[in-house]
């Protein structure tokens, strides 16, 4: 096990622990939606610590892959996310 | 010969960076401090990006590290001007 | 040269876990925008670093990336502050 | 890079992560938030490229650091004051804060636990030999896959499912989005040195994004990279007060909105029909059916992303069938078409009629 591995997910670990706990427990919303994104973040970092093979080694492709989807998915479901959000302040506004 | 040179240059550029972030940390107000920020973004990745395009191989690699320094110069003035009218705008209340 | 090179992107992370200090400081928006640009440079720096240390040469254009949307972020904080300003 | 220098880089850089993490979420202010998850964003890029993960670093680079981060900022500019849309507050009584603190603690302890599971769970697997076998795989077919870029072959050829299911994604993302509501207006003239700024970075930005589609077969980069790159341009020329940012209008816009799935699926089907497997291109045409479904993905991500950050659906694409279906009767007026015209230009600023020059 090379140490950059265990360092790097560990910390994966550390930041999911941190966004789902922000996302359970924040008060705003949008807060809720980067708490979400930050959580998402720990879990590419297990991944891309997963692939790692060490210097000078290719890493796995394929968790690389998963990470790259992921992150567009990401950035997709925020966009859905924050449009939600502003559709609620406008209703709320109107009644 | 040409190595020493780039080393020259990218250890200048390292004392710019450290320079800009102690002053950034440790100048008391908001102008000071973009002040001491333009050091790391010109000088510092400018000398950085020097040292390393006379390290580089091939000149395609070289014309993209001319290009990273122009955009972050051309980010930071622009980036600088809009923080500062910003704050302004703030302290005079329009 | 490797090792100079290494100590270069050593220091240039110090330089990041300073501006990481003024962001976390404040206590501006201004301030923070700022110290978030000097993260912004410092990284650039780093991968500039990185690319040659770790025989990557894709990092440059990372880099690239990273300075050219260095000017989007800002344009867009200082595009919602007028609007804050605005009401 | 020696093994000290390098334990020393990487607790740097993973100190950075963490306590950027704990910052953005910690405070109630929301553009605080948002710049210290723009941080946070920038320094994953970094980590990604400290694991030899390029072509996740360039993604990251433009999506976590940039375009996140505008179209939350976006979002938080929109806000009446800067705490946030704060949920209704449960009870003001003081009997029940003692629940609610138990209750934050609780859900403190449930998260530590989950971190602990996860983290016992990784070593674990780190542990195990019996792995890479995945990798092997694909370093075995690379040669048939038409492209040399081990990242860009698993997304477009041997998982080119999983692909054309994230384009369905984002394709269901902007239904959604068109659904709850109409683009944001547009915003204030950034003044003359944004202008300049914006003037010449959009042009490098979408020059940037045809050198990353284009570099994605053999080295880091491809669709994903080079449509969030594109994107970047249309959002710079937005927030400089553009009104023509390169969205298409009408038909067009919704045509590039579903290129990605459709000309996947049109490659797919043609597949099947001259008898491979659905999306088993023959590695003789592999590079050019994998560039060619890269391209239509580039724009449909592009597209999608842009559309996210208006907010909403443009009124171009909800107008422009009314004006056809007015114009017919009119038609015999030689000017009939003038106004159709004088409608979908100004509709290029996608909901935005009042934008004037800078």
């Amino acid at each position: 096990m090379l140490t950059a591995q265990w360092l790097y997910g560990l910390t994966g670990c550390v930041v999911v622990a941190l966004g789902l706990r922000a996302a359970l427990l924040h008060p705003s919303l949008l807060q809720r939606i980067v708490a979400i994104n930050v959580m998402g973040s720990g879990v590419f970092l297990v991944l891309i610590a997963v692939a790692y093979r060490g210097p000078g080694v290719a890493p796995d492709p394929v968790p690389h892959a998963l990470v790259l989807t992921g992150i567009v998915v990401a950035v997709s479901a925020t966009a859905l996310a924050l449009a939600l959000v502003r559709r609620l302040r406008a209703e709320r506004n109107d009644g | 010969m040409i190595d020493v040179l780039a080393a020259v240059l990218i250890l200048l550029g390292l004392g710019f960076y450290l320079a800009g972030s102690i002053g950034l940390l440790r100048l008391p107000d908001l102008y000071a401090r973009l002040h001491a920020l333009t050091k790391a973004d010109n000088l510092g990745l400018g000398l950085l990006t020097a040292g390393l395009a006379l390290h580089a191989q091939d000149l395609f690699t070289s014309a993209k590290l001319l290009l990273i320094w122009l955009a972050v110069l051309a980010a930071s003035a622009a980036s600088a001007h809009l923080i500062a009218r910003h704050a302004r705008r703030r302290e005079t209340g329009t | 040269m490797p090792e100079l090179l290494a100590v270069s992107a050593l220091g240039l992370m110090l330089s990041l876990f300073l501006g990481l200090l003024r962001v976390l400081r404040g206590p501006g928006p201004g301030d923070r925008m700022l110290a978030a640009q000097l993260i912004g440079t410092s990284g650039v720096g780093v991968l500039l670093l990185l690319s040659v240390l770790l025989k990557q040469p894709a990092l440059i254009d990372v880099a690239l990336i990273l300075a050219l949307l260095a000017a989007v972020a800002a344009a867009a904080f200082t595009g919602q502050a007028q609007e804050a300003s605005h009401d | 890079m020696n093994t000290i220098t390098l334990l020393v880089f990487d607790g740097l850089l993973l100190i950075s992560i963490v306590s950027l993490a704990w910052a953005a979420l910690a405070t109630r202010d929301a553009r605080r938030s948002v710049i210290l998850f723009m941080a946070f964003g920038l320094v994953l890029a970094l980590a990604w490229g400290r694991l030899l993960a390029p072509d996740v670093a360039l993604a990251e680079a433009a999506i976590g650091a940039g375009l996140s981060g505008a179209l939350l900022l976006a979002a938080v500019s929109e806000q009446p004051h800067a705490a946030g849309v704060v949920r209704p507050s449960i009870s003001q009584n003081p009997g029940r804060a003692g629940t609610r603190t138990a209750v934050r603690w609780a859900i403190t302890l449930l998260c530590a636990g989950l971190a602990g599971i996860l983290g016992w769970a990784l070593l674990q697997g780190l542990d195990s030999s019996a792995r890479d076998t995945l990798a092997q795989a694909v370093a075995a077919n690379l040669a048939i896959s038409g492209v040399s870029n081990p990242v860009t072959a698993v997304l477009l050829n041997f998982r080119a499912y999983d692909t054309l299911l994230e384009l369905a994604v984002l394709l269901t993302a902007v239904l959604g989005i068109f659904a709850l509501g109409q683009a944001r207006p547009g915003y204030q003239c950034a003044g003359p040195v944004f202008d300049s700024l914006a003037r010449w970075l959009a042009p490098v930005l979408v020059l940037i994004a045809g050198y990353l589609l284009w570099v994605g077969a053999h080295a880091p980069g491809g669709a994903f990279q080079a449509g969030a790159t594109l994107a970047a341009a249309a959002i710079v020329l937005r927030l400089a007060g553009r009104s023509h940012i390169g969205l298409p209008a009408g038909g067009s816009l919704r045509l590039v909105t579903v290129a990605g799935v459709a000309v996947f699926l049109l490659v797919g089907l043609v597949l099947l029909l001259l008898g491979r497997p659905f999306l088993g291109y023959p590695p003789a045409w592999a590079g050019a059916l994998i560039l060619v479904i890269e391209t239509a993905a580039m724009l449909t991500i592009a597209t999608t992303l842009v559309l996210a950050f208006l907010g909403g659906r443009p009124q171009a694409l909800w107008r422009e069938p009314g004006v056809r279906r007015d114009a017919p009767p009119a038609s015999d007026a030689p000017g009939a078409a003038a106004p159709a015209n004088e409608s979908a230009a100004p509709s290029l600023a996608a909901g935005t009629q009042e934008q004037t020059r800078c």
